[in-house]
């Protein structure tokens, strides 16, 4: 085992094994940051295509660092290193922060986990442990509110993997070989196979019809932990289908179904997110809208092969630049109450204006990306190129919205510890600088006016359609709220009637045999008694001398009698 | 049922049988059956008297279970446990005694001779030992008091003497003559002879003890 | 055929030792228990020699005296003949070894041994005799010697259970002298092979054959003919009702089996045998039916020889089905014999340290303070259900194989729902020692009677690995015509 | 068939006896009935052995005789344990016949 | 290699024969020679048992052991690969299990009739394994319902005998419908040993009805111990026994017993080709997906803990004869590791209800609220043993669900996919939520019987030391299914497929 392939093991092994250690050691949760450190010394020192092959364990893991999961393990490094030492400060005194942490470390074991595999069956290993760990991040404040999304993502939870699971499974069978890089090449295009893969994954990346349990679970759940699950985890679909989703013509279908459900995704997430009152909802529909361009993004790059690596590298960029401000803007929220107004604008402002592509940021530069290569090909994207513009639009509505629910909180707590401060800065200063150190030639190029113009217009159109709409709400004095998790409210309540429908049957419920079972066996029971006593009176009967005789005689003459008929008298 | 309906019921069946029975008789072939190859054998049998010839010689094995028999009855009845005082209303007068006082030794006279002349005649030892028996037991219905019979293992040894000699003169035929209750040649008559004397002895006694019906002395136990 | 000397010794000496014994028991009780011990022993080591000398030199036919059969009696050394005399010898052996415990040493213990020798001596004379009237007087024997048996305890039921059985004995026996009658009227022989070679179907072999089949299925109490078993050997001593279940019933299926594959095998009409296994079946279904409604230990054991001896019958609807078909009843016999003869000795023991009351409920108490007789009564019934690693499992195997090959699979359907049945009174047997609470140990019982219980318990494991031994001795029966 | 026509009144009786023998044994409650009964089937039976035996023309089969003997002997011994049971019963039954049912075991 | 060693295999099954018969005449209180003639039989047939597998795996030795029981008819005990595998799960099993059994029993009564009946039990189970034809296999099955029906006995409860009774009728009726087909078999085809590909093609053409009818009765007398559908009822019941007896027996001995015999049948016997030709594989695999989903829905409605666990038995079980039915390779790869990942994932549920009723008095699902805080340990072995039963990688039961998968695509069935996605969700609605509310709900009642408070474990250290160990078991199988003595790598052995990456033809990749 070469050091590059022991280093690739340890990424997911680190936060494995101090996840083992945690319970047992009195204050070893506080060691959790340092479980990040490998990651991040993959991504800074390993060279791409980096391999480690462990034949032994399960069916045959294999791991590999290649630039698109390179690109994901940076931004969930960060974003986990983050959260770990954000947590440190935020549930201090918390009673179950071991537990926490525990579930902290599994879910990210899992997630660095799935991001350096290279083997369907290791992927999907980890995406279990990533999806089942988190169910105890979303738990942990064990309030009602929180046991309601625990039940309904636990429940996507194991649909999606067991979707995937019947995904993978065809796709395997129908390669041979478990490993990814096959897997993309050479998959047929089984369309049930593909779909239930993207279906799989796409209820762990916030696809509309799926999406349910996100706006339940991110206000639910710890300040870090939703962190990290807008951030991090809910890129494992993303990345899922990067690797798993085969390239070619037949694709097409899948192609422009993940389009529209992209496109669809990111302006309901931007039209159910600005009918918000709490932040963190309003974030968890901002991250679907989000994931909704992504997944665009994945559509076209599906349906046009050629495309396909320039896209990819934008989805990447896009993913890093998505995890680094939705995290910031996460945790900002968190100690939102306990920082002075100036810092707050400073620290949310940034990376909610960067997601909303304004130029200088990351954002600006991720659609750029996105963009360029649509423009670049012959066919016209324009209808696309256009939509998501006004989607970046609704964004900017959106961030907005987010301002004014946050900033009026601004310092009212006071305190506040620099362990929870340092991290959130640290991302908000990501928004910035981001474009520069991951592409700087192409930073550059955005300066140019044209470039500009194009990031600026929906962005100063989203600030007109902003004030419009809060001068407008502030004299019609109408409250519209759309209550959290949207669809889920009206699933549950149609649900809650139909269970009690059916209880008011009582034939249903009775069990079916179970009457009839009862009498049976009563019946059962008495006849065993009758039987036995009219054979007992039949035997006190034979025991009759007379009987006995008679019957003697009698047999006599049936035995001849037979005799006599058989031998042919 | 009541008894009317089930007896006739059962004559029904009777009268049936019978008739089968009768019709099964009917077309029996006739046959010698064995008396030719009997009267072939007699002359090794040493017995003039064919039927004793069969008892004691052809079909020895037969008489020895049959004296077993009589004597496994007297353990039976021994083992159901005393038997009282008899008879249940003695003979009273002196006609009975005087009479017997005649009578006893004349038939203890006949039986002696029945034994001896089953050899040639009929008779032999079961004869014998019945008109021997029934002179025993006039003797006890006369004499009413406790009889005063041999003691317990005297009692026990007479009765199992029939069969003991036989079966010893049988063990013998092992080696010296043709196998297992065979005679001797030479040896036979002398034998049944012997053999004829001792179960009638036995026969004897056992039927009188049969006819008390219990073990006539007192045991350890039953007090 | 003709024996030589060393066939005669055997069978003559396996005839003069237990006679002898009964003899010297008879006459000198005190000493009864040593003489009987004394003999039981030689009989055994005579049973294995007989049963040596037919595995080496084959059956013999044995003329007494020196006369050939049609005029002296012959008697019959063959495979059966040696196989039953080894299971009355190994079950003699036990049952002696258990009432030197059970018996005791006052004056009415005395008379067991006497009667117990002079039953063993007829139930060895009737295996061995190969003449139709002498078996009619072992017949009477063995009635007279097992009333007597019955009557020993002395209570009502036993003497009212011995008149009964006397009644049914003399019954039975009165018919098969008729049906000798007839044979010799109508053959003028008594010597089976002789008859055999006779044969013939008149009216009087069939009448004979009528008249001697039911005679010996009352003694042998098959099914409508049962009624007088239950009360008999429920109220006999404990060594005396195993004996008699396990002997005594058999003694009368041997004749019968042996009237059949000789003299009457011209007769052996598949209706007829169809009937007789009918009556079996339902004998095993109406046993085993009555022993689950029995509330006490002895009767629930008395049906279930009741049932047993229905599954024995099932060698006749097997005769026809090719050769050695009814062999696997024989070997049933061994493993019935050992088993029940078990099962009783336990019943006993059980039955004494309770205090006399053998109701199922009060005997649990007992059963769970004695491990012993528990386990050897646990043994005993999964050999009678035929579970594995018991001699029943090989029987039920071979009787179910038999049936299978014979074609007839109802009546492997009619065994296998035997077993069931049986099982289901095995186990309602078994039950009661599991309930919770205090195990009460009862009246002292001697240490040899659980210990020979439980060494008859492991000889029922032991012999399921003689299968094939049972059934090759079994095999050396020279028998003409279908059952051959 | 002539020889066995004048054998025919004894073959003939010695039927009639066992019928009426095994018909007494099976009606009749009263045991002492039951045992003569059961002597009267075996002297029936004796009869047809005995006239099997008189049917040839020469002096009669002697092995018939011998059986008739020996099954005679036998008769006595098994009625005489018969009759020694009865005396035993008697107090316990109150008289002489079988009770229908048995008592309680 | 000449068959050698015989006295090998007879010397394994006196390991729990010997100590077991010694155990029964032993007084209560002699605790300590008690103990010891347990742990040494246990430890003693272990270490035999890994002769045996060295022997056979690196070797190649045949055992072989036969005694005549009657003319043609063998007793055989023979060791070949499957009866290795299913001998070694028996073998550590009851290691394990006696270990908790002495905790979990401490200071009841009736203990020496317990051990000597559970020996018994264990020798049966070893019996069946290393039983080389159909005729010792029924012997060894007969004995093992007289050794495990005092078990079911053993507390003497009403509804202890009731559930006795039940186990009685049905394994009785078994029994007898097995004897009848043996014996029919046996004369129709002779009784032979198990042969890798059956011995009974050359029979089908023209006995082929008799054949069938022979194949239901085999599976139906099977079955029963199986619990496959209409026979499985007395399963359930039995829970009432003591834990550990449900844990060995339900989940491990008796269960996989049937199990077992389906496989020998199948596969030894019938042989895959001439099955599949009989087309008595469709129904069988019919039969298997009813059980399977049946199971699973009475155990999502059953409230009772030990009771939704035997019917989660009940569902489990016929996976491996879903496996077998599949009639390819892969497929029986994938029935035959579950045969030994379900044995230790089910024993570790069964220890932890048993510490839970040991310790808290908890028997129902709902009152686990809370738990986690006061046993965590053994909720943990819960939560991987539960995990492992819905089939969540890294866990034993993954790997059987990506086999069967692969092995019902491979044999062209792939809509039985459908039918174990449907399980594992079944599965997950009923171990979920009480892991759940285990970890992080609050108890909702304080908890009566509660003991070991205070005590530096959570619980006696014979009650979580085993749990503990299978629980490891169950993952390591799990996570090292690759490696050459991991069950997954002894079942490619018997397959002469090489381990890891369950398709065939893909080498294991040559390590770095």
């Amino acid at each position: 085992m070469s050091i590059g392939a022991t280093a690739l093991t340890l990424v997911p092994l680190a936060p494995l094994l101090l996840a083992l250690v945690l319970p047992a050691g009195k204050g070893a949760w506080r060691l959790t940051p340092l479980a990040v450190l490998p990651a991040l010394g993959a991504v800074l020192l390993l060279p791409d295509a980096t391999r480690a092959h462990l034949p032994e364990v399960l069916l045959g893991v294999r791991l590999a660092l290649d630039p698109v999961s390179r690109g994901f393990l940076l931004a969930a490094a960060l974003l986990w290193g983050a959260a770990a030492v954000y947590a440190r400060g935020d549930l201090r005194d918390d009673p179950h922060v071991v537990r926490f942490h525990v579930f902290f470390l599994l879910a990210m074991a899992g997630n660095l986990g799935l991001v350096v595999a290279a083997d369907a069956v290791v992927f999907y290993t980890f995406f279990a442990l990533m999806s089942l760990a988190s169910v105890g991040l979303v738990v942990h404040r064990c309030t009602a509110e929180a046991w309601r999304a625990t039940w309904v993502y636990l429940g996507m939870a194991v649909l999606g993997e067991l979707c995937l699971f019947t995904g993978l499974i065809l796709q395997v069978h129908a390669v041979g070989d478990p490993s990814l890089e096959r897997l993309v090449l050479e998959a047929p295009p089984d369309g049930l196979a593909v779909s239930l893969i993207v279906v799989g994954l796409g209820a762990k990346a916030g696809m509309v019809p799926l999406h349910l349990w996100l706006p339940l679970a991110h206000p639910a759940a710890p300040t870090p932990a939703s962190a990290v699950l807008s951030g991090a985890m809910i890129k494992a679909g993303l990345l899922g289908w990067l690797y798993l989703i085969p390239r070619g013509e037949a694709m097409a279908g899948v192609g422009t179904w993940l389009l529209v459900a992209g496109l669809a995704g990111a302006w309901f997430g931007v039209l159910a997110g600005v009918l918000q009152q709490r932040p963190k909802t309003l974030l968890a529909y901002s991250s679907i809208s989000q994931m909704g361009l992504m997944t665009a993004g994945m559509g076209l790059a599906v349906q046009a092969p050629e495309l396909g690596p320039a896209l990819t590298a934008a989805l990447v960029f896009y993913v890093v630049h998505h995890g680094l401000a939705k995290g910031a803007l996460f945790l900002g929220t968190g100690i939102a109450r306990q920082v002075s107004l100036p810092w707050l604008l400073l620290g949310l402002g940034v990376p909610s204006l960067a997601l909303a592509g304004l130029p200088l940021t990351s954002g600006a530069m991720a659609k750029s990306l996105l963009k360029t290569p649509l423009e670049a090909t012959q066919g016209d994207y324009s209808a696309v190129l256009l939509l998501m513009a006004l989607a970046a639009a609704g964004t900017a509505v959106l961030m907005l919205r987010f301002l004014a629910l946050v900033l009026p909180g601004a310092g009212r707590d006071g305190g506040g510890s620099w362990a929870m401060r340092l991290p959130w800065l640290l991302l908000a200063l990501a928004a910035p600088l981001l474009p520069w150190c991951w592409d700087p030639a192409a930073a550059w190029a955005l300066l140019s006016p044209g470039k500009l113009w194009t990031a600026a217009w929906p962005l100063l159109l989203g600030v007109g359609v902003a004030l419009a709409g809060f001068l407008l709400f502030r004299r019609v004095r109408v409250r519209v709220h759309l209550p959290e998790g949207d669809l889920w409210w009206l699933l549950e309540r149609a649900g809650r009637a139909g269970v009690q429908a059916v209880a008011r049957q009582p034939v249903l419920w009775r069990s079916p045999g179970g009457t009839l079972y009862a009498r049976l066996g009563a019946w059962l029971v008495r006849g065993w008694g009758t039987l036995q006593d009219r054979a007992l009176e039949a035997e006190r009967h034979m025991r009759r001398w007379e009987v006995l005789g008679g019957g003697f005689t009698a047999w006599i003459l049936i035995l001849f009698g037979v005799l006599w008929w058989g031998l042919g008298g | 049922m009541n008894p009317r309906p089930l007896s006739l019921l059962s004559g029904g069946l009777s009268a049936l049988l019978a008739l089968l029975l009768v019709s099964a008789l009917w077309d029996t072939p006739v046959h010698e059956g064995v008396s030719a190859s009997v009267a072939g054998a007699m002359g090794h049998t040493g017995v003039a008297h064919p039927v004793t010839a069969v008892l004691l010689d052809f079909r020895a094995y037969d008489t020895l279970l049959e004296m077993a028999v009589v004597l496994l009855a007297v353990l039976a009845t021994w083992s159901l446990g005393r038997c009282d005082t008899l008879p249940a209303r003695p003979v009273q007068g002196p006609v009975m005694r005087g009479g017997l006082r005649h009578l006893i030794p004349l038939a203890v006279l006949t039986g002696g001779y029945l034994i001896w002349a089953g050899g040639a005649g009929s008779g032999g030892a079961f004869q014998g030992g019945a008109v021997l028996a029934a002179s025993g037991v006039m003797w006890v219905l006369a004499w009413p008091r406790r009889p005063d019979l041999p003691a317990p293992l005297g009692l026990r040894v007479g009765v199992t003497l029939g069969v003991a000699v036989f079966l010893a003169i049988g063990v013998a035929g092992l080696p010296l003559g043709p196998g297992f209750m065979g005679y001797p040649p030479g040896w036979s008559y002398g034998l049944i002879l012997t053999v004829e004397t001792a179960a009638a002895c036995s026969i004897a006694l056992s039927l009188v003890l049969l006819f008390l019906g219990g073990r006539p002395w007192r045991d350890a136990e039953d007090g | 055929m003709e024996g030589m000397s060393d066939g005669l010794t055997w069978a003559a000496w396996l005839l003069i030792v237990p006679l002898a014994g009964a003899l010297l028991a008879g006459v000198w009780p005190r000493a009864g228990r040593w003489i009987a011990l004394a003999t039981s022993v030689l009989v055994a080591l005579l049973a294995l020699g007989a049963a040596a000398q037919v595995w080496t030199q084959g059956p013999q036919v044995v003329s007494l005296g020196g006369w050939v059969p049609p005029l002296g009696i012959g008697l019959r050394l063959d495979g059966l003949a040696a196989f039953m005399l080894l299971v009355a010898a190994l079950v003699g052996l036990f049952v002696g070894g258990y009432s030197l415990g059970y018996i005791p040493r006052d004056g009415h213990g005395e008379r067991f041994w006497a009667l117990w020798l002079w039953l063993w001596a007829a139930l060895n004379a009737l295996f061995l005799s190969g003449d139709v009237f002498n078996l009619y007087v072992t017949l009477e024997l063995v009635v007279l010697a097992s009333t007597a048996l019955v009557a020993l305890s002395g209570g009502a039921a036993a003497l009212l259970a011995a008149m009964r059985y006397l009644m049914v004995g003399l019954l039975g026996s009165m018919a098969y002298l008729m049906g000798v009658a007839l044979l010799y009227t109508q053959h003028g022989v008594l010597d089976l092979g002789l008859l055999a070679q006779r044969g013939g179907e008149g009216t009087a072999m069939m009448l004979a054959a009528t008249l001697m089949s039911v005679g010996l299925m009352a003694k042998a109490a098959l099914f409508p003919l049962h009624v007088w078993l239950p009360p008999a050997h429920g109220s006999a001593p404990a060594p005396a009702s195993a004996l008699l279940s396990a002997l005594v019933v058999k003694g009368a299926f041997y004749i019968l089996l042996r009237l059949w594959l000789t003299v009457f095998q011209d007769l052996a009409h598949p209706g007829v045998m169809q009937l007789l296994g009918g009556m079996g079946m339902l004998a095993v279904f109406w046993g085993g039916f009555m022993s689950l409604s029995a509330d006490r230990l002895k009767p629930l054991v008395a049906y279930s020889t009741v049932a047993q001896v229905g599954y024995l019958f099932l060698a006749f609807p097997f005769l026809l089905a090719g050769p050695g078909g009814w062999h696997a009843a024989v070997f049933l016999v061994a493993a019935h014999a050992t088993a029940k003869a078990c099962l009783f000795m336990a019943a006993g023991n059980l039955q004494e340290a309770n205090g006399g009351d053998d109701r199922l409920a009060s005997v649990a108490e007992v059963m769970r303070a004695r491990p012993l007789t528990s386990f050897a009564l646990g043994i005993a019934g999964a050999s009678l259900v035929g579970l594995p690693f018991t001699v029943g499992f090989v029987a039920k195997w071979i009787l179910l194989q038999t049936a299978i090959t014979s074609g007839a699979a109802f009546w492997a359907v009619g065994v296998v729902a035997g077993g069931l049945l049986t099982g289901a009174y095995v186990f309602r047997l078994l039950g009661p020692a599991f309930r919770p609470g205090p195990g009460r140990s009862g009246r002292p019982v001697p240490v040899l009677r659980e210990g020979v219980t439980l060494a008859l318990a492991l000889v029922c494991v032991l012999l399921g690995f003689a299968g094939s031994a049972g059934l090759r001795l079994i095999a050396a029966t020279p028998v003409a015509g279908p059952g051959g | 068939m002539a020889e066995s026509l004048h054998a025919w009144p004894f073959f003939g009786s010695g039927v009639l006896l066992f019928v009426l023998g095994l018909h007494a044994l099976v009606t009749r409650p009263h045991l002492l009935i039951k045992v003569l009964a059961f002597n009267v089937m075996g002297s029936g039976t004796f009869m047809v052995l005995l006239s099997a035996a008189a049917r040839g023309s020469g002096e009669p089969d002697p092995v018939p005789q011998a059986l008739v003997i020996t099954g005679i002997v036998v008769a006595v011994s098994a009625t005489a344990v018969a009759l020694a049971l009865m005396l035993r019963l008697y107090p316990i039954l109150g008289g002489a016949g079988l009770p229908p049912g048995p008592p309680e075991d | 290699m000449e068959a050698q060693g015989g006295y090998m295999l007879v010397a394994i099954l006196l390991t729990s024969l010997a100590p077991g018969v010694t155990i029964f005449f032993l007084r209560e209180e002699q605790f300590a020679l008690r103990t010891f003639l347990n742990m040494a039989g246990a430890v003693f047939k272990v270490v035999l048992v890994v002769a045996l597998l060295v022997g056979v795996y690196r070797e190649g030795y045949t055992y072989r052991f036969s005694v005549t029981l009657l003319p043609g008819i063998d007793l055989v005990l023979a060791a070949d690969a499957l009866s290795l595998l299913f001998a070694s799960l028996s073998a550590t099993l009851w290691l394990v299990t006696t270990v908790y059994a002495i905790g979990y029993l401490e200071g009841s009564p009736r203990r020496s009739r317990f051990f000597g009946f559970f020996s018994l039990c264990v020798s049966a189970t070893v019996g069946i394994a290393f039983s080389g034809n159909l005729v010792t296999m029924l012997i060894f099955y007969e004995m093992l319902t007289l050794a495990t029906w005092p078990l079911v006995l053993h507390r003497g409860t009403p509804e202890s005998f009731r559930a006795g009774r039940i186990y009685l009728a049905y394994t009785l009726f078994g029994g007898s419908v097995l004897l009848a087909a043996v014996v029919w078999l046996t004369v129709l085809a002779g009784s032979r040993d198990f042969t890798a590909d059956g011995y009974l093609s050359a029979l089908y053409p023209e006995h082929g009805t008799a054949l069938t009818a022979l194949f239901v009765l085999l599976i139906a007398g099977f079955g029963v111990k199986a619990a496959l559908l209409p026979l499985h009822s007395w399963l359930p019941r039995a829970m009432v026994a003591p834990a550990p007896v449900s844990a060995l027996l339900h989940a491990v001995a008796v269960v996989k017993a049937g199990a077992f015999g389906i496989v020998r049948v199948v596969h030894d016997v019938y042989g895959i080709p001439l099955a599949v030709e009989m087309g008595v594989m469709r129904p069988l695999m019919w039969l298997a997906i009813a059980t399977i989903v049946y199971g699973s829905v009475r155990a999502l409605f059953s409230q009772d803990l030990k009771r939704r666990l035997a019917f989660s038995t009940v569902s489990q079980v016929s996976y491996i004869v879903l496996g077998v039915s599949l009639a390819g390779p892969l497929g029986a790869m994938g029935g035959l590791v579950h045969l030994v990942h379900q044995g230790v994932m089910k024993i570790t549920l069964f220890f932890c209800a048993g510490n839970f009723a040991e310790t808290l008095g908890i028997h129902r699902t709902g009152e686990m609220g809370g738990v986690g805080r006061r046993m965590p340990w053994t909720l943990a072995a819960f939560t991987l043993a539960g995990l492992g039963m819905i089939g969540v990688p890294p866990m034993a039961g993954f790997i059987t669900k990506w086999y069967l998968g692969l092995g019902a695509l491979e044999s062209g069935q792939g809509w039985v996919i459908a039918v174990l996605v449907i399980s594992s969700l079944l599965n997950a609605a009923y171990f979920l939520p009480p892991i759940l509310i285990g970890w992080f709900g609050c108890p909702a009642a304080p908890w009566d019987r509660e003991r070991f408070r205070g005590h530096r474990l959570e619980t006696h250290w014979m009650l979580l030391l085993p749990t503990l160990m299978v629980a490891l078991l169950a993952l390591g199988m799990g996570l090292l299914a690759s490696a050459p003595y991991s069950p997954l790598g002894w079942v490619s052995f018997i397959f002469g497929v090489a381990p890891g990456h369950g398709s065939e033809g893909f080498a294991g990749g040559a390590g770095p």
